[in-house]
């Protein structure tokens, strides 16, 4: 049968000064389809995103909605027009409560209510501010008030990015019953996984250019990658390789170890160590006191009890600059906590040379410019748009944010889920530079929520549940289904139906309240 | 009367001025002199009519027995002077009238005090020529009373014409500016009347070499030391007793004391000392005070008004203080 | 939950230090009462409206540097239309005054709107135009102001069913702020419109991509800074009795009041509360001051101390609430 | 299909562009356009000798505006500076009439750098804005000249004479207060592009999260800045007292609000992050050239207060039009 596309665009393009964003892309969207948007980083599928809800104006480009031409020009037009997008980043206004927020995008409160218990957020208040809730929260946030409006197309930017595991399967579970209503769905993930569990077909872009589209059926992952990554498929496949061959370090003396360590309510008696030339994973669901923990060992929060000690001298860190001096950095997941967005990719990656009080003198231009070069080599940053890190594409802002620790030589850095939002080649890029790093002897502390990459990169993985740590695997027993029983406060051993888009059962048949 | 029996309210709305810095140090020498003042209640700062309304309530409200008040605007503070008066309060007003009728007024008299210069400055070019007219803060009652004045004078002298009109703002820096500017236009004039910011033109003038042509300044200290000092300065001062905040008080306490002065207005007119004749330049000697901050009026008492010494006036010290 | 308690927390602590101020008041003259309550609301009331200008163009995430020179304007407008005329003409004068203010207000936001440029640069900019157009207006102080206008903001209304020492305490100047204040905020408040105001000082990517109409809102906060300003620029003539070209120093007193009353600049939080109660803490201290007859010299010195050791402990506060 | 792709650009989008990478090109364009005005409307005035006071004056007002760069890069503003030079002026000239000239010009800068240090600590420490705490300082500050100020009635002033010849003095054409200028700007520059502190100011006003991560504190910075800032006041006042020759309770209170329009003339955002020292020292010509053109309209001056006001919004909005790409 031959429906008519609900949204058809064809030949959008958008520049960005001299560099263009989107050259000729197009989609096309049927009724009742979860039609998939894929591309590397800085493909530009956010960038069409904005441009088919109004957020920014194209260049060139016609979109047609039922058929019929629209000019949309604002977020605003696109609501009316049936388009709702839930953007890469939060849209909720943060000094407004949750409550306000609906109101003033006229969205209707019990069905918004309804979608957010659907979802799997059992205690929101309305009253809150946005500002003090959490990420995750208020992605799923944007998503249920996108829905509560009966959205004919909904748009939806690496919604699952940031999400914990039992939040992104909920996130699935009504998307697919979404399209199965016969509304549409655009669906940008860098997971193929749950590209493959949820989609029916797949749009690729390429350098601002759609460069196919195909049906997803099982094994369709080598043509998309292909079809994505265009020449740069050899160095992935290389990468990809060159991870599974991991060297099993011999036990060296730990470099860092943590004893009863205390963070308000958020953490208790967490201990493990992390030794030299070791990548230590850190698995957890949302919100079980891995931020704390990356915190309080990054210096930025103060443990209320318990002991760090660093080279078996015990330390206390009351700011970051205690921790970088212990020789120990810390990169956030979110990228905009780390990056001066207005300038230059080299002061980024020197930024730390400069922090200390001696260090404000005249700086030392040559030497600089060739330790951030080697840096900036040895990541291979795409720096066509270096003047300004702004302009660098998600992925490769990641790379910077780990760059300047690189060029900083630090010993030990704590990765916080480095690869989110980040392209199936870069990721490899990523994985062997964490491999790299420990074969010179660093250590790496990396948290992630996708739990395939734990066996990809680390030695040994830390499972934290409730705020206390419910186990340590070896890598050879940490296959997904053990990590994700274990994440889930269940003991070892036992058998629980636990997944992608399995239904797990509330998660409170752990441990802790 | 040593211990002294009233307490003053005093109401001033420029600050860090120092005319006005010295009519209020002339206030608290007065009432220190007098002997019959306990304490005086000061409110200055820089503000509005609205503000010193609100100053003036404030003194009521401390039920002072006098409120001696250098007017932000004549008619803008009728309201307050008035429940002032009706609360037994005296009040007086000094530097500029006020429209409220029940105060007593003592004032310089702006009006005269531009034309008395005006006419002196026109007079030495001879009756004909371009002025440089220099004006206080656009927006300011004594700036437009001194406009009348120096309109009266323009009219008298048919030759005359101004060749550029602006407003220094009463500001040191903005004067000097605009005269650098203006020389530079290269412009002739043949005369400059300002509107008491007056050193830094004969500064201005010095500096870039430009011909002296007369001046009239106020008799702030800096200018009446440039008269006898500056070579080939021909010029006036005209007098502006910042003093007569003390001969408020003395009005005041005169009041107070049940005695009244036949009229409710007392003006105090102008001096003018120019050293292009003997009797100004013995004048302007007298007058000179090198010690004084060159932007403090020379004047510092008014005869039969003031009874302080000069001591009192510069140590600025109130009763109890 | 705990963002809103601790903005009520606030303004409660102001309220505080007011009741404390009014004792310590009392305590300095003990004859303070009723009469000198009506002098300070007088004294509150063009402050109050220059706060509630600066207030709304912060919390929508701009600063307003022209507040002053729009209550000067307005105000010598006001004056010079009222002079000679009759009584009656005054009725066409207020609505005439206000709408004024608003357009201008308005022509603030379509400025910063349209050019792009700063909006602390576009007010600047206006503050020197509106000066300029106040001179125009009138060279000097001066111009009238109709009876029935200045007799609105001086003495008591006595309300039926109050004992008239109750009455006492409600000088009519309060009334008028608060009708006028209410009559604007309450219902914006509660709007959709509010809401955008808020939303475009909190995050305005986030309201563009909510749908709000980020350029109208901006234009109307302006629009509502200089309705604000205007009513303060009614206020200087109702209580002069005349109009003046210069600027009071109505600019910074607003920007201090808005801070002390929890404002963030930065906009997107706060209320229109806390302003004006930090207005009336401000004119409270300055009664004080003037109470205690305290070197004039030295006031200014207090009022700054003041200002710095309020907005400090203010810092302190969230920052001990954050750890 | 593909069009924008490879169609040449046309010269006006190149001109713009090549303005855009060079932002001061538009600025000097503005300020010539200025002066040809002045020019035209009095011809003559452009002389060697209206030059050398037109940068006699700017002087103050760029090194104030320099302090306004330098906070505004951090997200901050400075508006103490016209209050500190202003003491720092009637100190020396006060404190000179009694004091040896090294004790005097000490005297003079040390309200500069206490002030300097209450606002970093207020802003760096306490986290208040920069605003509201250089305003209070500001009042502090001001309150003290007067307390101050009585106290030295009797004692005269007297402007030093070096003072005095750097103020107001020209050697061959050049005002000699360039002498002081010229190596405060370079210096100025040079913190800015090449050193560690000046990355950090850009950084902080940029993203301090970010800087906090890497390892910078905070307070530091700011404290650092803000007595920098503050001590570069200090220095205008006494540059400012040598060309005025006039001490006054309110001497440079006049050039706050120039010096914040010079700086955003200049270029740099008040958001922080943006901008740099270059940009200013036109802006700040371009508002002497403008304040001179308008002292010599014959107009009334309500007109001309408009007009100043109109002008800077327009030479604000071309130059943005011209930088901004969009
Ligand atoms: N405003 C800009 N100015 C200059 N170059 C830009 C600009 N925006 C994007 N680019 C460049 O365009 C390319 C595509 O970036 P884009 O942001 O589309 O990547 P992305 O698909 O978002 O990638 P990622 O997954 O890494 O975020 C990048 O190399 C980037 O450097
Ligand atoms: N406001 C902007 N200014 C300049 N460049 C921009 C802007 N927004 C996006 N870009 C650039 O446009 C390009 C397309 O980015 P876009 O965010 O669409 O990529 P993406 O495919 O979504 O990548 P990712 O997977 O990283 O999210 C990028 O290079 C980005 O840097
Ligand atoms: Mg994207
Ligand atoms: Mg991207």
């Amino acid at each position: 049968m031959t429906t008519s596309p609900l949204l058809d665009a064809t030949g959008v393009a958008k520049n960005y000064g001299a560099v263009a964003a989107l050259r000729n892309a197009s989609l096309s969207v049927l009724p009742g389809e979860v039609h998939a948007l894929m591309g590397a980083n800085g493909a530009g599928k956010s960038t069409l995103v904005k441009i088919l809800t109004g957020a920014i104006s194209a260049n060139a480009g016609r979109i047609l909605i039922r058929g019929e031409a629209r000019d949309i020009r604002s977020p605003a037009a696109a609501r009316r027009a049936g388009l709702l997008p839930v953007y890469q980043e939060p849209s909720l206004i943060p000094d407004l409560d949750v409550l306000s927020n609906l109101r003033l995008t006229g969205t209707p409160v019990e069905p918004f209510r309804a979608w957010v218990r659907e979802l799997g957020i059992a205690d929101l208040d309305l009253r809150d501010s946005a500002r003090d809730i959490p990420l995750a929260v208020l992605r799923v946030l944007d998503l249920a008030r996108a829905l509560a409006v009966e959205p004919d197309v909904l748009l939806l930017d690496e919604m699952t990015a940031a999400l914990p595991a039992n939040l992104a399967e909920k996130v699935l579970e009504v998307v697919r019953r979404q399209g199965d209503a016969g509304r549409a769905v655009i669906f940008i993930s860098h997971r193929f996984v749950e590209i493959a569990a949820l989609c029916d077909r797949a749009t690729v872009l390429r350098d601002g250019e759609t460069v196919g589209v195909v049906d997803i059926v099982p094994g369709v992952e080598e043509e998309i990658v292909e079809l994505m990554l265009g020449t740069r498929i050899e160095k992935a496949k290389v990468a990809a390789r060159s991870v599974s061959e991991k060297a099993a370090s011999a036990p060296a003396r730990p470099r860092i170890t943590v004893k009863n360590l205390r963070v308000g309510i958020k953490l208790s008696d967490v201990s493990f160590d992390l030794a030299d030339g070791e990548v230590a994973g850190v698995v957890a669901l949302e919100g079980q006191g891995q931020d704390e923990l990356f915190a309080a060992l990054a210096g930025s929060i103060r443990p209320s009890g318990g002991t760090i000690e660093v080279d078996g001298q015990a330390v206390k860190f009351s700011h970051p600059i205690d921790a970088i001096r212990s020789g120990i950095a810390y990169v956030p997941g979110d990228r905009s906590e780390a990056l001066a967005m207005q300038r230059s990719v080299r002061e980024n990656i020197a930024l730390p040379f400069s922090a200390a009080l001696r260090n404000w003198g005249p700086i030392h231009m040559r030497k600089e410019r060739a330790t951030v070069q080697s840096a900036i080599q040895r990541l291979q940053i795409d720096t066509r748009a270096q003047g300004e890190v702004q302009r660098l594409s998600g992925g490769n802002q990641q790379k910077v944010t780990i760059a300047r620790w690189i060029a900083a030589d630090a010993r030990t850095i704590l990765c916080f889920d480095p690869t989110r939002g980040i392209d199936v080649g870069t990721k490899q890029e990523i994985y062997k530079l964490l491999r790299e790093l420990a074969g010179h002897g660093k250590s790496v502390l990396f948290y992630t929520s996708e739990l395939e990459e734990v066996q990809r990169v680390c030695d040994r993985v830390i499972v934290i549940f409730g705020g206390r740590l419910v186990d340590i695997f070896r890598v050879e027993e940490a296959d997904e289904s053990a990590l994700m029983r274990a994440a889930y406060g269940l003991p070892r051993g036992a058998k629980a139906d636990i997944g992608i888009l399995a239904d797990p059962q509330s998660p409170s048949s752990g441990t802790t309240p | 009367s040593a211990a002294g029996k009233y307490t003053i309210g005093i109401s001033n709305t420029v600050q860090g001025n120092g005319w006005r810095e010295e009519m209020v140090c002339a206030m608290k020498a007065q009432a220190l002199a007098s002997g019959e003042v306990t304490k005086l209640n000061i409110a200055h700062r820089n503000t509005d009519a609205a503000g010193q309304l609100e100053d003036i309530r404030n003194l009521i409200s401390a039920k002072v027995d006098a409120i001696v008040v250098n007017p932000a605007d004549p008619a803008g503070i009728k309201a307050g002077l008035e429940e002032a008066t009706k609360a037994g309060i005296v009040v007086v007003a000094v530097d500029q009238a006020v429209t409220e009728p029940s105060a007593y007024i003592i004032s310089n008299n702006q009006e005269q005090y531009a034309y008395l210069g005006a006419k002196w400055l026109f007079g030495q070019m001879g009756g004909k020529g371009e002025v440089f007219y220099m004006r206080g803060a656009a927006g300011a009652s004594a700036d437009s009373d001194r406009d009348k004045g120096f309109k009266k004078a323009l009219a008298e002298f048919p030759d005359v014409k101004v060749a550029q009109e602006v407003f220094t703002g009463w500001q040191q820096d903005q004067a000097k500016q605009q005269m650098l500017s203006f020389l530079a236009t290269g412009t002739p004039i043949n005369g400059i009347w300002t509107s008491g910011i007056d050193n830094v033109i004969v500064d201005a003038l010095v500096e870039s070499q430009a011909p002296l042509v007369p001046v009239v300044g106020a008799d702030n200290a800096g200018f009446v030391g440039q008269l006898s000092s500056v070579k080939g300065l021909v010029g006036a001062a005209v007098t502006n007793p910042g003093s007569i905040g003390g001969a408020g008080v003395t009005l005041a306490l005169q009041i107070l004391d049940g005695k009244k002065p036949a009229q409710q207005t007392v003006l105090v007119d102008p001096q003018l000392w120019d050293n292009a004749t003997d009797e100004g330049k013995a004048k302007l000697k007298a007058a000179a005070d090198p010690s004084l901050s060159p932007e403090w009026p020379v004047s510092i008492s008014i005869p039969d008004w003031t009874t302080y010494t000069k001591e009192q006036i510069v140590a600025c010290k109130g009763p109890g203080e | 939950m705990n963002h809103f308690l601790r903005r009520q927390g606030w303004v409660s602590g102001l309220f505080a230090l007011l009741i404390v101020l009014f004792i310590v008041t009392k305590l300095i003259q003990p004859g303070y009462g009723s009469g000198d309550f009506g002098s300070l609301a007088r004294a509150v009331l063009p402050y109050a409206f220059a706060v509630a200008a600066q207030t709304v163009v912060v919390i929508a995430g701009g600063i307003d540097l022209s507040v002053a020179a729009m209550m000067a304007l307005t105000s010598v407008t006001a004056a010079s239309m009222m002079a000679g005329a009759s009584e009656e003409y005054a009725l066409f004068v207020v609505p005439f005054v206000l709408a004024m203010g608003f357009v201008l207000g308005a022509l603030n936001g379509l400025l910063i709107v349209v050019t792009r440029v700063p909006d602390i640069v576009v007010t600047l900019a206006m503050l020197f135009v509106l000066q300029g157009a106040a001179l125009l207006v009138l060279g000097a102080p001066g111009g009238a102001a109709a009876e029935w206008l200045k007799a609105m903001i001086s003495g008591t209304v006595p309300i039926p069913g109050l004992p008239d020492a109750i009455d006492a305490w409600l000088p009519k100047a309060l009334l008028v702020l608060i009708v006028c204040l209410c009559v604007i905020w309450v219902p914006l408040r509660r709007s959709r419109l509010g809401l955008s105001i808020y939303a475009i000082g909190s995050s305005e990517l986030a309201a563009f991509r909510s749908g709000v109409p980020v350029a109208r809102t901006r234009i109307i906060a302006y629009a509502l800074s200089g309705l604000f300003a205007a009513m303060g620029g009614l206020a200087l003539t109702m209580s002069t009795g005349i109009g003046a070209p210069i600027p009071g120093p109505y600019l910074l007193a607003s920007v201090a009041a808005v801070v002390l009353g929890g404002v963030a600049l930065g906009g997107g939080k706060g209320g229109l509360l806390g302003p004006i109660v930090a207005v009336f803490v401000l004119r409270l201290v300055r009664t004080d001051l003037t109470l205690l007859a305290i070197d004039p010299n030295v006031t200014a010195i207090i009022e700054g101390l003041i200002m710095v050791a309020v907005v400090m402990f203010g810092a302190f506060i969230t920052m001990r609430g954050r750890q | 299909m593909s069009t924008s792709a490879i169609t040449p650009v046309p010269l006006g989008r190149r001109l713009k562009r090549f303005m855009a990478d060079r932002p001061l090109v538009p600025l000097i364009i503005l300020l010539v356009i200025l002066v040809v005005i002045l020019q035209i409307l009095r011809p003559g005035i452009v002389n060697e000798r209206w030059i050398a006071n037109t940068i006699k004056f700017a002087i103050p007002l760029a090194i104030l505006a320099g302090c306004q760069t330098m906070t505004m890069l951090t997200g901050g503003i400075d508006l103490s500076v016209g209050t500190v030079a202003t003491m720092s002026a009637f100190i020396m000239a006060t404190q000179i009439v009694s004091q040896d000239p090294a004790v005097a010009f000490l005297l003079a800068m040390m309200p500069a750098v206490l002030i300097g240090l209450v606002n970093g600590i207020g802003v760096g420490v306490f986290r208040v804005h920069p605003l509201i705490m250089t305003l209070g300082t500001s009042l502090i500050g001001t309150g003290c000249l007067q307390v101050y100020q009585r106290t030295v009635i009797a004692s005269g002033a007297k402007i030093p004479d070096f003072l005095a010849w750097l103020g107001t003095g020209v050697t061959y054409g050049f005002p000699n207060a360039l002498l002081l200028f010229v190596p405060l700007a370079a210096l100025i520059v040079f913190t800015l592009a090449r050193t560690g502190f000046g990355r950090l100011l850009y950084a902080v006003g940029d993203n301090e999260r970010a800087t906090r991560l890497s390892g910078v504190q905070y307070w530091q910075v700011i404290t650092a800045l803000y007595v920098t800032s503050s001590m570069l006041a200090g220095i205008t006042g006494l540059l400012y007292i040598g060309l005025i020759k006039a001490p006054s309770l309110s001497l440079a209170e006049p050039l706050v609000l120039p010096s914040v329009a010079a700086a955003v003339i200049g270029g740099t955002s008040i958001f922080g992050g943006r901008g740099g020292y270059t940009g200013t020292i036109i802006g700040a010509l371009i508002l002497t050239v403008l304040t001179t053109l308008l002292t010599i309209l014959q107009m009334p001056e309500g007109a001309r207060r408009i007009l100043f006001g109109l002008i800077v919004l327009f030479v604000t909005a071309a130059y943005l039009r011209i930088v901004e790409e969009r």
